[in-house]
């Protein structure tokens, strides 16, 4: 039998990458989901928004060419797109709470079955809680998709039934994406879509603390 | 004559109280008012409530008025820096500062609100979670929503790329951020600006912030921030 | 006995107008409010805001000059003074909700002593009720003056203990300016500023419904 | 590629259903979507709810609309006209059209709560008066206010002065008004804009409508408004 390598999290972002039609407008929060943006082919214009105020951000710029002005809600510097425009805070959350981003791309500590997500904090006490936009995009965006490992370091799962972990928002995820394959969230829990190469779905489901169903 | 122009740093912040809820505008490096917080921590005000997305990093800006104790209170998004461990982490394990975290879009609508005279509204971020425990909550169109309050500042700083006498504002890319919803939402708003124009040289299509919502305005050409 | 001469609308506008110190951000509604902003002299910079999306409103150009695109809340030509900017309709009414006009001008039907306004409707069935901005800027200003004939065409009083026509807001205006003199409105009631000349206590409270208080 | 611009006012109209509510932009004569309120009458939709800041004067635009009896209700903040009698006032003496009066801020408030995913708020304005009769009602901060819910389009009609193929839209002067609100609040924005210019050609800091809010535009180079 075949050995199935998880996805690095750049084929992770990469396969995300592929579902992201043209023409969506979509926020990509810090950590594996910032790096989707670099697997968009750019003749695909998908108008990428940061919480900071911009709409239709582009790439990172080359050292040489760093606007100092402009940076992304992960505070790195980017790019603005031709077409792309500046906008303040509230402007910019009435766009993500109003629900005009096609998509919104959160990593995760767990996603449960029923669609709520928990990304947020840990529960520790060591340092401050801290949200971000997390949960104004997580409700108000009109898909949510998250994109984590399929299980922490030390092996527990991170697809469950319900979060032990406190909420972000509830009953939003619509699609997870892992380095094990996509599963979406459907009314009777989590339904596999697509596994990685060489692994069959008990395998899958051996790291997975809530039920994956098949297609 | 209108002339929101103020000669000094002394004059710009005349008045703050100690006790003062502070709107500090800024996210990132970029848009940060560090010479009004200079200009606030020689003023010495004391016992302060600082409302901001983040808790500052680095010595200088936020970190150096937590630094001389002057802040009671924390309210943001995100306490949290990329550019490693920060004065609030320190003050927040010693529980020498109190910490409001808001969801960031929340935290801008209560603002927006408070400059728009909208004393409350119902909103879904959040509901069902611990940062909006204890707070009313009820379904609109078949939405749980939860009730968030308009949060005012006796003082906003904001940084302006371009003012004039009137105080009409423009911002700079990325530098925009809370900035102008902060300009609306206090009792007194300050603005240190890069630039100072003569009035009539912003056009009038594309002003962000109306200079009704802006007390006084001190000229800071510092340049970029820092990469 | 020397007769005393009721203000015309023109010289009410006239006297209303020098109340308006330098600086000040004002909204004026329509009818005799509209007038007040050709008596304020040129050099004293007062921000004329309208509900359309302007603040800094500049006086009616000639007609040669007129810009298309350039109306007032009363649907006048107007022209933009240097300084000027342009917003839309919600950051318009953000600005008068949220108290940042320093004054709000209204002509009114009756003004109460309890500060109560009626301006919008006079509950007759004929015609569409219309109130446009009036109590978004009854409620929203930092202060309201109302600016009105004494009395009615057929002699009835428009000072009054409670009004008697649908109400526009509860409590908010100061002071009330008519043909007759300048009315404070206090916890006491009606106080008498200044009454034109000729014009005696008796007379002026002969003409009013409620009891006007010596300054 | 994006690419909102349509060739016609049949394409720019299609799929608007019997029953809609369209949001249509304009204050006066300026910004007014005339030719968009002409495609939809050539379109056919019936039994609409028009919300608008006015009734409509003259014989063009909304009255039009109304005087083919497209239009069942209208919620408006000011029914009435300086330039006479208009076809409103006929249908609403003869009770053949229905009337919601709101108070022109709220009114645009509640657009703005649309589009900004805040179903309802509290209010000071109309406190008090039979504009807010039955609303709930309640103290805040020491203000009566009333709780006011968001009012959504499914269809809204905005008049710009420039846009490119992403739906980019800038405005002119008093122009602006409730167009850039409505654009927000409706679930498909038609815009007729006077000028189409290459991606690119709007300045990023003065774009008043950012393109997310737009679905379709269609180049309508009609000159000024009457004066």
């Amino acid at each position: 039998m075949q050995e199935s390598k998880p996805l690095a999290r750049t084929a992770m972002a990469a396969r995300l990458a592929r579902d992201i039609p043209d023409g969506w407008a979509v926020n990509l929060g810090i950590g594996i989901p910032t790096l989707v943006a670099d697997y968009v082919p750019v003749e695909r214009e998908v108008l990428f928004h940061s919480e900071n105020g911009i709409l239709g951000m582009g790439p990172a710029p080359p050292p040489e060419a760093i606007e100092p002005w402009l940076i992304n809600a992960g505070k790195q510097h980017v790019t603005l797109r031709t077409g792309g425009s500046y906008f303040h805070h509230a402007d910019s959350f009435a766009m993500i709470r109003g629900g005009h981003l096609d998509l919104c791309v959160l990593g995760a500590f767990e996603v449960a079955e029923n669609g709520d997500i928990a990304n947020w904090a840990t529960g520790g006490n060591e340092t401050a809680p801290a949200v971000g936009g997390a949960m104004d995009l997580a409700a108000g965006a009109k898909q949510l998709w998250a994109i984590m490992e399929h299980t922490t370091k030390d092996g527990r799962a991170r697809l469950v039934r319900r979060c032990s972990y406190p909420l972000t928002a509830l009953g939003v995820v619509r699609r997870v994406y892992t380095n094990l394959g996509v599963f979406d969230i459907t009314e009777r829990g989590f339904v596999v879509r697509e596994l990685i190469e060489g692994l069959r779905l008990p395998e899958a489901q051996a790291r997975s603390a809530a039920t994956l169903l098949a297609d | 004559m209108i002339d929101k122009i103020v000669a000094g740093m002394a004059e710009a912040m005349a008045g703050v109280a100690d006790g003062a809820v502070v709107l500090v505008g800024g996210f990132g490096a970029v848009g940060q008012p560090d010479a009004l917080i200079e200009g606030l921590l020689e003023q010495g005000a004391r016992d302060l409530t600082i409302v901001a997305n983040n808790a500052g990093g680095g010595e200088g800006g936020l970190s150096r008025l937590m630094r001389h104790g002057r802040v009671r209170k924390l309210v943001c998004s995100f306490p949290r820096s990329n550019t490693g461990p920060t004065i609030f982490d320190e003050l927040y394990r010693a529980g020498k500062i109190e910490l409001e975290i808001v969801p960031q879009g929340t935290l801008a609508e209560r603002m927006r609100a408070a400059g728009a005279g909208i004393p409350a509204f119902f909103t879904p971020t959040g509901y069902g979670t611990q940062l909006t425990e204890g707070k009313e909550s009820r379904e609109i169109a078949g939405r749980p929503c939860v009730l968030e309050h308009a949060l005012f500042g006796d003082l906003a700083l904001v940084e302006a790329w371009a003012a004039d006498r009137w105080g009409n504002l423009t911002y700079r890319q990325s530098g925009r951020n809370f900035n102008p919803v902060m300009a609306t939402a206090a009792r007194l708003t300050v603005v240190q600006s890069q630039h100072v124009v003569a009035l009539g040289a912003l056009d009038p299509e594309a002003i962000v912030t109306p200079g009704i919502y802006v007390d006084r305005v001190v000229h800071v050409p510092y340049g970029d921030p820092q990469i």
